[in-house]
């Protein structure tokens, strides 16, 4: 199976010398969940951001190392960014709904795309939010500001409006990490019947988020990817000392 | 091996019409570089012949009497010098201390009022200002016994207060830079709200407030309209001594106000009078590059930013 | 002393200083407000000046002060947008920006007079506009600008990034991100600069002394290559250049001339405090 | 067991907000509390009132007693001064002054009129001591205390607080800015404190009040929901809200 997106070698230092990345190779395959974990500033936010080329607006980082997406590198003077972007969505850490009404909210990227066509817009509205599992809470006051929205539901309106550009891949930053017990179980039990449609990379919450959404795993330490594997093996058999360290570690 | 370029090639070859208007921001962007060299070589082009044509000892005696071709800067520094010196004795005290009570001690609805008010002072054209001098404040210094109201000190009163909203804006800026977490610190050490003023705030506040002097000063010397009306245009040199603030002088500004409508083009009293301008011109540059020096061209940017 | 007398002591200075900087600013304002409101009425606003501008009204003058408001606006206006995002969203931390950064600080500092002179050099003489509005308006244009893009580029910067970041997340392009994400929340910043800029151009003097200021012309200008008189430099000229002149002419001039910047500054805080109470982030 | 302090139908009010609601707390002398619940619970709002930093907030209006061994903090001829001295606080964020080590050490005996120059020095010297920082400072007293990384950061600004010799320390979140390791030398240095101070910990993380506290008391929405000893609360906790978060936060 060809992978989705392929990481070879990649390096990635800032312009006073960090090293963010050292060295990361692996590969996502088409409609898993992949969970990258580690402690905090292990490179894994910076790697999300690399995926998408959010890693742009950094100025003077160098990357070295191919990354590919369905088989073609995304680095190149001819890739068309904006597209990838729309390819590669991306939900993030903090919910970050734009200062206007839910369907603004929905609709911005695609018409930013150039897509005029109100009903087909109207259709994409209403399936990312039954998508996102939001359409019975806010059906009604579509035109209402989505900054008057809950925490949990605010980040799932950032989830439907990363579907509703019908992206290949969904990058979650750890986007739990502001919600209550409740709109995290929401958000991790979609998760699933998600990664039937599109492939998903995330950065967990922690430890035992990553146990329970994982169909494979990254444990990543200090910029540098320490182990790969199947969700189960990794937690209940981490091959690596420093994995099993921070698996079990006092800290979660 | 392959860079993250920050600019997304692309964009340009899809977007003929987004690839103009960034030409045109960037265009924009650099106008102001080209405006600055304009002016410096406009100034430079109408008053480089002050530099040429009359010897250094001559430019800076003490004679300024353009009708006999004697121009001598001396009078004019002199007088910017006085008048500049007692706004700023006024004005640094009593704009330093208002930050600190807009920021640390005035109630809440209390600076609500008061804050409008500095942007009113600001928006008081300096000729109103001048004309109020003119007709009200110069009568009142006389009758303190001065020889006449128009004098130094009436101008330094005047730019004292004109400056007053540039030194409060950016003083308070400065102190509200000050992390609350260093007075949060200080007083559950069981400091006093004046302690904590006094031994952390202020220090930690220093260089914004250096800034806040400084652009304070640049103001005052580059006023000219108040001036102008208030200090009695005498071009001469007061004697030393206290009572220099209190006679009548003329700054650089007010020369060039006062004198350009009369002057043939071309002439040598019109040359000096743009060479008079040079100068304020290398003076702005000198206080902004000590500014820059102290903190960067970013905090100094930002500082003018506060100045309406 | 102990530690509670002096911090007693030292508010009471405080504020003693405070009343010392803010009671003459009221004191000011209510003086030509009450010397001044005599000479307001219909004629004074919208009469020539007859009888060797001793009596009769303003008019010309405050005419040519908007004219020249609104050039100020058209010259400075666009262009301090424009600059002011190239700042904000587009310069790199290189010697190019820093530069820029560098020449607006100067802009800023630079004295009105010395506006004036470049004025008189680059558009009176060198461009061949003589004495005329559009030089006016150039040179206070360009002497607005520092505080038009400083004020703009805080507004822009005062943008949450977070929305860059996932407009940009979204596919949208950077010129469509800052046209749609930027700019509209921006607006009341950029506002706010604009006016108060205008408000200080409308009260400025010394610029205007050699490019298009008129001491009297008896009619209003009929192009931008004519002179035109202007408050400021009117009630320069009534109360120093002109023997026997009626106080309240002069007082009235001062009013209305204070009314107009007044009025400016505002409308550019009432912009802000309006603008910042309606956006809910 | 003796109280230190004895809250008591304590309400506290921003403006029309209600953020604190009829809350009594005991708390121990010479023990560690801790105070859960999830962010905008009002627990650092509650922990700032115990010192009346919450005075610094306009508008701000406290209803009840709040007992400092015996004597309400609230009554109006309450010196606040005194009392901050008294009552020290550690914050979320490390939050040392822009000047020397040595100079924030000796910041508050200086304006409190402590020491003469001569036992100043000894009393920095203890208070670095008793914040386990003097023998990675010992030698750079001089240096600014901004150059220090965040865990010695918040340490100093124990030292800090303890130079003024305070009867109960209030800790803010203390160890949410900090990295794993640093955290353990916190709380384990907490653990030392504990034997001359009492002790009061605001913390977002479970395993953190589990791990250093005698008491624990969980907030929701203004309100104490449980109190109780932090074994009991997290082994048995009566409430079904209390043991809805212990367990449901799972992270």
């Amino acid at each position: 199976m060809q992978p989705k997106i392929s990481i070879q070698g990649v390096y990635y230092t800032y312009g006073d010398g960090t090293e963010a990345l050292r060295n990361v190779s692996f590969d996502v395959l088409p409609h898993e969940v992949f969970v990258l974990f580690g402690p905090a500033r292990s490179g894994k936010t910076t790697l999300l951001r690399l995926l998408n080329r959010l890693s742009d607006l950094t100025d003077d980082a160098t990357l070295r190392g191919v990354i590919t997406f369905n088989g073609a590198s995304i680095s190149g003077r001819s890739v068309d960014v904006f597209d990838l972007r729309r390819r590669i969505s991306m939900v993030f850490a903090v919910p970050t709904p734009l200062p206007g009404s839910i369907r603004f909210n929905l609709t911005y990227g695609l018409q930013m795309a150039g897509m005029r066509d109100r009903r087909v817009l109207a259709e994409r509205v209403e399936q990312s939010l039954q998508q996102a599992a939001l359409w019975d809470e806010v059906k009604d006051r579509l035109d209402s500001s989505a900054m008057a929205l809950s925490g949990g539901q605010k980040q799932r309106l950032c989830l439907a409006r990363s579907l509703a550009l019908e992206p290949e891949v969904i990058l979650l930053d750890n986007p739990t990490s502001g919600l209550d017990p409740l709109s995290t179980n929401m958000v991790e039990e979609m998760l699933h019947d998600l990664s039937q449609r599109y492939t998903i990379i995330m950065v967990p919450h922690s430890v035992q988020q990553a146990a329970r959404v994982a169909d494979r795993a990254a444990f990543m330490l200090d910029g540098e990817l320490i182990e790969v594997a199947k969700g189960e093996r990794l937690f209940l058999h981490p091959q690596d000392q420093r994995t099993e360290d921070y698996i079990t570690g006092r800290f979660g | 091996m392959t860079t993250a370029p920050t600019t997304p090639p692309d964009s340009r070859s899809r977007r003929r019409g987004e690839a103009a208007i960034e030409l045109l921001i960037w265009l924009a962007g650099v106008s102001a570089i080209a405006i600055v060299a304009l002016i410096f070589f406009f100034l430079l082009r109408e008053g480089i012949n002050t530099f040429l044509d009359i010897p250094l000892r001559q430019l800076f005696g003490v004679r300024w009497y353009p009708i006999e071709d004697q121009f001598g800067l001396m009078p004019l520094l002199v007088g910017t010098f006085l008048v500049t010196i007692g706004a700023v004795v006024i004005a640094v005290p009593l704009g330093v201390v208002a930050a600190i009570y807009l920021g640390e001690i005035a109630p809440l609805w209390l600076r609500e009022i008061l804050k409008p008010l500095i942007e009113i002072l600001a928006g008081i054209p300096s000729i109103v200002l001048g004309f109020l001098g003119w007709v009200a404040l110069a009568p009142i210094i006389q009758n303190l016994g001065a020889p006449t109201g128009l004098t130094a000190f009436t101008g330094s009163l005047l730019l004292a207060y004109m400056s007053l909203p540039t030194i409060i804006s950016i003083s308070e800026d400065a102190l509200y830079a000050v992390p609350k977490e260093y007075r949060d610190g200080s007083l559950a050490i069981g400091a006093t709200q004046w302690q904590t003023i006094w031994r952390v705030v202020l220090p930690a506040a220093r260089s914004g407030l250096v800034i806040a002097v400084m652009l304070g000063i640049g103001r005052v010397i580059g006023e000219t309209m108040a001036v102008l009306m208030v200090t009695g245009n005498a071009a001469n040199i007061p004697n030393f001594g206290l009572s220099m603030f209190f006679s009548p002088v003329r700054t650089m500004t007010a020369t060039i106000a006062a004198e350009m409508g009369e002057v043939a083009q071309g002439s040598l009293h019109y040359s000096v009078l743009f060479g008079i301008g040079l100068i304020l011109f290398l003076i702005t540059f000198t206080v902004n590059w000590l500014a820059t020096r102290l903190v960067g061209v970013e905090g100094a940017r930002r500082q003018r930013g506060g100045r309406l | 002393m102990s530690r509670q007398r002096s911090q007693r002591l030292a508010v009471a200075l405080i504020t003693a200083v405070a009343v010392l900087v803010f009671v003459p600013v009221i004191a000011i304002i209510g003086y030509l407000i009450v010397s001044g409101i005599g000479a307001l009425n219909w004629e004074f606003l919208t009469a020539m000046p007859r009888n060797g501008m001793k009596e009769g009204g303003i008019m010309p003058a405050i005419v040519g002060t908007l004219i020249l408001t609104m050039g100020t606006a058209l010259v400075s206006m666009p262009v301090s947008l424009l600059a002011a995002i190239y700042l904000a969203e587009y310069a790199r931390d290189n010697r190019l920006t820093r530069t820029i950064r560098m020449a607006i600080v100067n802009l800023a500092g630079i004295p009105s007079i010395v506006y004036g002179l470049f004025g008189l050099g680059a558009f009176v003489l060198a461009a061949g506009f003589g004495t005329s509005i559009i030089a006016g308006s150039l040179t206070l244009g360009i002497m607005t600008m520092p505080v038009v893009i400083s004020t703009a580029e805080e507004a822009i910067n005062s943008v949450p990034q977070q929305f860059r970041t996932v407009s940009l997340s979204l596919g949208a392009s950077k010129w469509q991100t800052i046209r749609h994400q930027v700019l509209p929340h921006a607006l009341p910043g950029i506002l706010t600069g604009m006016i108060l800029g205008l408000s200080r151009a409308a009260g400025e003097t010394a610029p205007i002394l050699f490019t298009v200021a008129a001491f009297y012309v008896p009619t209003l200008p009929s192009s931008i290559f004519d002179q035109t008189m202007a408050l400021p430099y009117h009630l320069y000229v009534i109360s120093t250049q002109v023997p026997g002149m009626p106080l309240t002419i002069q007082y009235g001039t001062a009013l209305v001339l204070l009314l107009i910047t007044l009025t400016l500054t505002l409308l550019a805080t009432g912009v802000r405090t309006t603008m910042r109470r309606r956006r809910d982030w | 067991m003796q109280n230190k302090i004895e809250v008591s139908d304590f309400s506290f009010y921003y403006g029309d907000f209600q953020a604190l609601n009829n809350l009594n707390i005991p708390i121990r002398a010479r023990q560690i509390t801790a105070l859960i619940g999830p962010s905008g619970c009002g627990k650092s709002t509650f922990l700032r009132c115990l010192n009346r930093m919450n005075d610094t907030i306009p508008g701000a209006r406290a209803d009840g007693r709040v007992l400092l061994d015996g004597e309400n903090i609230y009554e109006a001829d309450v010196d606040v001064v005194t009392l901050r001295q008294r009552i020290g606080m550690v914050f979320q964020r490390p939050n040392p002054f822009p000047q020397s080590i040595y100079d924030n050490v000796a910041y508050g005996p200086r304006i409190l009129g402590m020491a003469r120059r001569g036992s100043l020095d000894q009393m920095v010297q203890e208070s670095l001591e008793a914040a386990s920082l003097w023998g990675e400072v010992r030698h750079r007293l001089k240096d600014p205390a901004l150059a220090l990384n965040p865990g010695q950061q918040q340490r100093l600004c124990i030292a800090r607080a303890i130079a003024v010799q305070p009867e109960v320390i209030l800790m803010d979140e203390p160890c949410s800015a900090l990295d794993p390791v640093a955290t353990l030398r916190v709380e384990d240095l907490m653990r030392q404190l504990v034997d001359s101070y009492t002790i009061v910990i605001v913390t977002h993380n479970m395993q953190q009040a589990a791990r250093a506290s005698d008491w624990t008391g969980f907030f929701w929405l203004g309100r104490l929901v449980e109190f109780g000893p932090t074994e009991a609360i997290f082994s048995s906790p009566q409430q079904e809200l209390t043991e809805a978060y212990i367990t449901g936060r799972r992270g």
